[in-house]
């Protein structure tokens, strides 16, 4: 136990200008407080979850800094309900600092007046409640981060004083098994823990022995047994059935005009249908023009299911993961070569890890996007919602701080700054894969992204811009690829976008004649001067046409979340 | 629903096969393309029957590039489209072209 | 291995069909279109979502039809239920050695409904006409929109019903059911549910489909020209007797049956819940001797 | 909509003054009723009954006996039906197969000499009207009953069409909307009954009419232009 001692007072015989003794345990000793408050509900570190609610108003001040732990995937579900449960009058003017605000009650905190103000990164399915209460007063954002700003964060100036989080299971002592979505847990708890925080873990069983330990009982105060086991989203399942002939034919091109000329062997894929394609058309059309082996080596990636045919054929040597994905982890287990997995053989997967090797480690990042303008910035953001980031700008971004060279690298550097007096550098290659018009006739080319209007609308110091045009290097359509590296002014650029936009009213504005030169100059690629014919563009060359074929190629060990099946 | 025609004079003819070709399907962002042969003197017509209501334009650009990227005369084309993007009625287009002319359905 | 489930209508019909053998009727250059859906605005179709004609089946003469799932979820007008009808009739006079059905169908078109829900009685009568004059009629269920509504009667009807796993036969489909009764009656989006209740190995378990086939143009071709060889329509006093005694049973034996795994277990299955993962062929012999 | 003018007992009574003795079980009914001097099947349920797979196959089971037993002896379907019974047990035992049954039942009646004619007293509604009454040889209504798939705000909700416009085509088309007269101009009820119901009765009673003429009807009275053409089309024209 701590000593507990008065403030020190200056002796009345010392001189009165000389500086008083300053404390240097202020936190040490607030953190004590609070777990005397907590101390009765407690046996050892164990609190029943009935009494959560008191737990928390006991360990809780006023104004604190709060990290309740909600991921892309895994939520501590129980102790979101119990905060946003929680008595205004008792709890208030909490900060949350957290990544992602996925659940109802994660917002229920800031209407009950709980909280009031907010730091995170992605808001998804909360995006348009958000703007509301934004634009109500009732929430004051801090910042929209990318996750590894906000986790960086945790480490300089919002650290959180308090953190809920979640795991798998925990035992007696309070060690902790996250089990394979372990996403954000391991960075939350260090902050906290090594602040003097306090971290209070919601688990799905209290067990005498775990698989693993994954969390150290040294850093966690609290483990409660939730009612019902946490919520997981299946967020990267892709079912196979619904990929289109025209994605075939953009993950075609994306094979054979992008991976194959820059040799891509590290890299990120996002999580659409388009790139889900490139994925499943591996181990047929890659194979068959002879790059296995030369392409595709090594990922920073969920274990999507729709990347089984590709790992089953050979293609693929290394995943490392952000968080897992309900269903494959019987086939993770199996293939330990392939993913980062504990002694225990289940996967660890980890977000800020990840999003490092995604961001410093990968020679190119290809994902879709809502909105590009004519400069090539794109983004998600549409009027009425404030989606936030996620991940996607770190990995969709060059990592100018990088010094290590890879073929990709080089090559993407050399085209950039070719004929240009500049230091040789390398470049990350940044792609935007897009069909022209999305559903209901919704463009993807415009003059100027929906983002501007809504950070005028919501008072924001940017515009939300997920990837901004200077980072990217090529924008794939099914008209073709535009490569920018290669353009070396804005009008180029301009064209070069114009030239891909289909029949948009921004590819219709193109000038022909620009456009006729960008591809004489091999800056524009059509499919067929990719010697790709649109005609094989099909679904028969998907390795897997269904989730069912998924669970085939994965020899039976994928179990598909139930929403897919359709046996 | 919005009802739309185009004609494109000067097209070589293409009658080797008169027999009628489906394409597509009426289904959400899809669409039907019906290939008849029929003598007018070179000239293609196109009617368009779509649920989107409004892209005149962009239907315009669309037949345009297709008149130009087969050059054919002699044609009825007929379409049923629900909402289908400008790359999916290229597709189509193209794949009630290439069945037409290599021998029916 | 060419997939039944992703064809459509008319893949299918060339698909299974005897190579260059099909002559369609009333093709859609003829534009016998519903007058019912342009009235209200809805887009309509050359053929009415309906492909009908004649053609060959391993070498024998058969009449032919296949709803189009991917317009109006393959569901019965006016037009689409008339061109079925005729094509029924037609067989009375023709006598072919069979009508083939390729149903993908909701049901009762909601634009026309009335039309076609006298339609699909028209249906129904012409199919035992045609069975009751001895000319077969099997019906093929495989399409991704299942055969629900009044097709999932006229199915029952016919003499065989060659399903693949995919396939779904039912009366209402679930999303009707949960929107009426609530979640908890069927949750239609617990997709192993649905196809545990509906799907092709429930179907072929209890009887009501008579083969089942994996998700393949070739097997479904197969499996046709079987049941077009082994079909002896039988509408007799003996033949609904012994139906109805069969219904009956079902009744009693499963009518307390929570889930299609009770029925499977009481089958005689002893991991009902590893059944969905088999592929056609190893369900097949493991379900041998052993349907109700 | 409630359209339930008369209780069952008043519908024997008025349809057979002549005596009848019909026994009721729960939803369902069935025996006999006199209607000019011979004797009729009365096969039927009450309530709007839901029809799930036990009365489907009760209903069945009825149909042979009578075929078994009174060879020839006439049917009179009397099903009062909100449609099948919407239930997760239902489809699971293959509801569709039992209405496909009664159906069958109902066609081998027919086949071997049995008149059938259905009469829509109260509601019928889609499944558990396709393979009772609408199965018929011939299918009446009273004036007062109703026939529907779907009423139009559901059918509005669905399709996405707006309300007042499917209010108001159905003023002009029969095509879509609930209503007995909206089923006569279509061909399928061949005739609406009122005042003497004995009278109707015993009439339909005295043809005998086993082929389906619902087509013809229905583009006679206007209801249904393209069904007998297209379908004499596929019937008769060349490939």
């Amino acid at each position: 136990m701590l000593q507990q001692t008065a403030p020190a007072t200056a002796p009345s015989c010392a001189p009165s200008s000389a500086p008083a003794a300053r404390d240097w345990n202020t936190q040490a000793r607030n953190r004590e407080a609070r777990l005397a408050r907590a101390a009765p509900l407690a046996r050892g570190k164990v609190v029943k979850s009935a009494d959560a609610a008191a737990l928390l108003e006991a360990i809780l001040e006023t104004g604190d800094r709060v990290c309740l732990e909600g991921n892309n995937q895994k939520q501590a579900d129980f102790l979101a309900k119990v905060l946003a449960g929680l008595d205004p009058a008792r709890v208030n003017g909490l900060h949350m600092v957290q990544s992602v605000l996925a659940l109802p009650e994660h917002l229920d905190v800031f209407e009950s007046g709980v909280a009031s103000r907010l730091d995170f990164s992605f808001s998804g399915p909360q995006g348009a409640r958000l703007a509301r209460l934004v634009s109500g007063g009732q929430i004051a954002i801090g910042a929209i981060h990318t996750y590894l700003e906000l986790f960086s964060r945790y480490f300089v100036d919002l650290t959180p004083r308090v953190s809920l989080v979640c795991a798998q299971a925990a035992d007696r002592n309070g060690n902790l098994y996250t089990g394979p979505n372990t996403e954000d847990t391991p960075v939350i708890v260090e902050a906290t823990a090594f602040k003097r925080g306090i971290v209070i873990a919601q688990v799905n069983e209290l067990v005498d022995t775990l698989p693993r330990v994954d969390i150290p009982a040294d850093w966690v105060d609290f483990v409660m047994a939730s009612p019902k086991p946490h919520y997981i989203e299946p967020l990267f399942t892709r079912d196979p059935a619904q990929i289109s002939d025209i994605q075939v034919l953009m993950a075609m091109m994306a094979i054979k005009g992008i991976y194959a000329p820059y040799e891509v062997n590290r890299l990120n894929h996002g999580i659409g249908f388009d790139t889900a394609a490139i994925e499943l058309i591996l181990p047929t059309y890659a194979e068959s023009l002879g790059l296995k082996g030369k392409i595709c080596r090594h990922w920073a990636l969920n274990p999507h299911p729709a990347l089984i045919p590709a790992i089953e054929a050979g293609f693929v040597q290394s995943v490392h993961s952000f968080g897992s994905e309900l269903g494959m982890e019987a086939y993770i287990r199996a293939r330990p070569d392939v993913f980062f997995t504990g002694p225990d053989g289940s996967m660890r997967s980890n977000r800020a890890m990840c999003q490092a090797a995604g961001h410093y480690a990968c020679d190119l990042f290809i994902g879709s996007t809502l909105q590009i303008d004519l400069a090539g910035n794109s983004s998600t953001a549409t009027l009425g919602r404030i989606a936030g980031f996620g991940g996607a700008p770190n990995m969709g971004a060059d990592a100018r701080g990088r010094r290590h060279a890879s073929p990709t690298w080089l090559k993407a550097g050399r085209e950039a700054r070719a004929g240009r007096n500049l230091v040789p550098r390398g470049q990350k290659l940044v792609v935007q894969m897009v069909e022209t018009y999305r559903e209901h006739m919704q463009p993807a080319f415009v003059e100027t992204l929906d983002a501007f209007a809504l950070a005028e609308s919501a008072g924001m110091d940017l515009p939300p811009v997920m990837i901004y045009g200077e980072d990217v290097t090529h924008i794939l359509t099914e008209e073709g690829i535009a490569n920018l590296l290669l353009c070396r002014t804005d009008e180029e650029r301009e064209q070069a976008i114009r030239g891909v936009a289909g029949y948009t009213p921004v590819g219709l504005g193109r000038d022909k004649r620009a456009v006729e030169n960008l591809r004489d100059r091999g800056i524009i690629l059509r499919p067929e001067d990719l010697g790709i014919d649109k005609r094989s563009a099909t679904r028969d060359l998907l390795a897997a046409r269904s989730i069912k074929d998924l669970v085939r190629a994965s020899g039976g060990l994928y179990d598909p979340p139930k929403r897919f099946r359709n046996w | 629903m919005e009802r739309l025609t185009f004609t494109y004079a000067g097209g070589r003819p293409a009658t080797r096969n008169a027999k009628a070709t489906l394409a597509g399907v009426v289904g959400s962002g899809n669409l039907e393309v019906l290939v008849e042969p029929v003598a007018q003197d070179g000239a293609v017509t196109i009617e368009v029957t779509t649920a989107a209501v409004g892209f005149g334009r962009i239907w315009q650009a669309v037949m345009d590039d297709f008149f130009a990227r087969h050059g054919l005369g002699d044609l009825r084309i007929s379409i049923n489209d629900v909402g289908a993007t400008p790359a999916v009625v290229s597709l189509r287009l193209d794949q009630a072209i290439e069945t037409y002319l290599g021998g029916g359905q | 291995m060419t997939s039944y489930y992703e064809a459509s209508a008319r893949e299918r019909v060339a698909g299974l069909l005897d190579a260059g053998s099909f002559i369609e009727i009333l093709p859609p250059q003829e534009r016998v279109m519903s007058p019912h859906l342009l009235q209200l605005d809805t887009p309509a179709a050359f053929d009415d979502g309906i492909v009908v004609g004649e053609g060959r089946l391993g070498g024998r003469p058969i009449l032919v039809a296949a709803q189009e799932g991917g317009f109006m979820g393959g569901a019965v007008g006016e037009v689409h239920g008339a061109k079925l009808t005729g094509l029924l009739e037609r067989a009375l006079d023709t006598r072919p050695a069979g009508v083939i059905l390729l149903v993908e169908s909701g049901g009762v078109r909601l634009h026309e409904a009335n039309a076609g829900l006298i339609a699909v009685s028209e249906i129904m009568r012409a199919v035992l006409a045609l069975r009751g004059a001895g000319v077969p009629v099997i019906l093929l269920d495989g399409g991704q929109f299942g055969c629900f509504g009044g097709m999932g009667i006229v199915a029952r009807l016919c003499d065989a019903v060659i399903m693949s796993e995919e396939g779904r036969l039912g009366l209402s489909g679930p999303e009707v059911i949960e929107t009426t009764c609530g979640v908890e009656e069927f949750d239609s989006r617990d997709r192993a549910l649905v196809w545990r209740t509906v799907g092709g190995k429930h179907r072929y378990l209890l009887g009501e489909a008579a083969e089942i086939v994996a998700d393949d143009m070739a097997a479904f071709r197969a499996a046709a020209i079987a049941a077009l060889e082994h079909a002896r329509p039988d509408l007799s006093l003996a033949a609904l007797e012994a139906e109805h005694a069969g219904l009956g049973a079902r009744i009693t034996r499963f009518g307390a049956c929570r889930d299609a795994l009770d029925i499977w277990r009481d089958l005689g299955f002893e991991a009902p819940d590893r059944l969905p993962l088999l592929e056609a062929d190893a369900f097949r012999a493991l379900a041998a001797g052993r349907r109700a | 909509m409630d359209t339930q003018t008369l209780d069952a007992e008043t519908l024997f009574d008025r349809l057979f003054p002549e005596g009848h003795a019909i026994t009721r079980d729960g939803l369902f009914f069935s025996g006999t009723g006199t209607s000019a001097g011979r004797s009729v099947a009365v096969i039927g349920s009450v309530d709007a009954a839901p029809i799930g797979v036990e009365l489907a196959f009760r209903m069945a089971g009825e149909v042979l006996a009578v075929v078994r037993d009174h060879p020839g002896r006439p049917i009179l379907l009397l099903v009062d039906t909100q449609g099948q019974r919407l239930s997760h047990r239902d489809e699971l035992l293959g509801i569709n197969g039992y209405m496909a049954h009664l159906a069958k039942c109902l066609a081998l009646a027919r086949n071997t000499g049995h008149p059938i004619l259905g009469l829509v007293w109260s509601q019928a509604v889609s499944g558990g009207f396709l393979a009772s009454s609408l199965f018929a040889d011939r299918c009446f209504a009273l004036k007062e009953a109703e026939v529907r798939v779907m009423n139009l705000p559901a059918m509005s909700r669905i399709t996405k069409i707006p309300l007042e416009r499917l209010e108001d085509l159905s003023k002009t088309s029969p095509v879509f909307a609930p209503g007995v007269e909206n089923y006569w101009r279509m061909g399928a009820i061949e005739a609406l009954w009122s005042g003497n119901l004995a009278r109707e009765l015993a009439a339909a009673f005295s043809t005998h009419e086993t082929a389906d003429r619902r087509r013809a009807r229905g583009a006679e009275r206007g209801g249904r232009r393209l069904a007998l053409d297209v379908a004499e089309r596929v019937r008769h024209g060349a490939p």
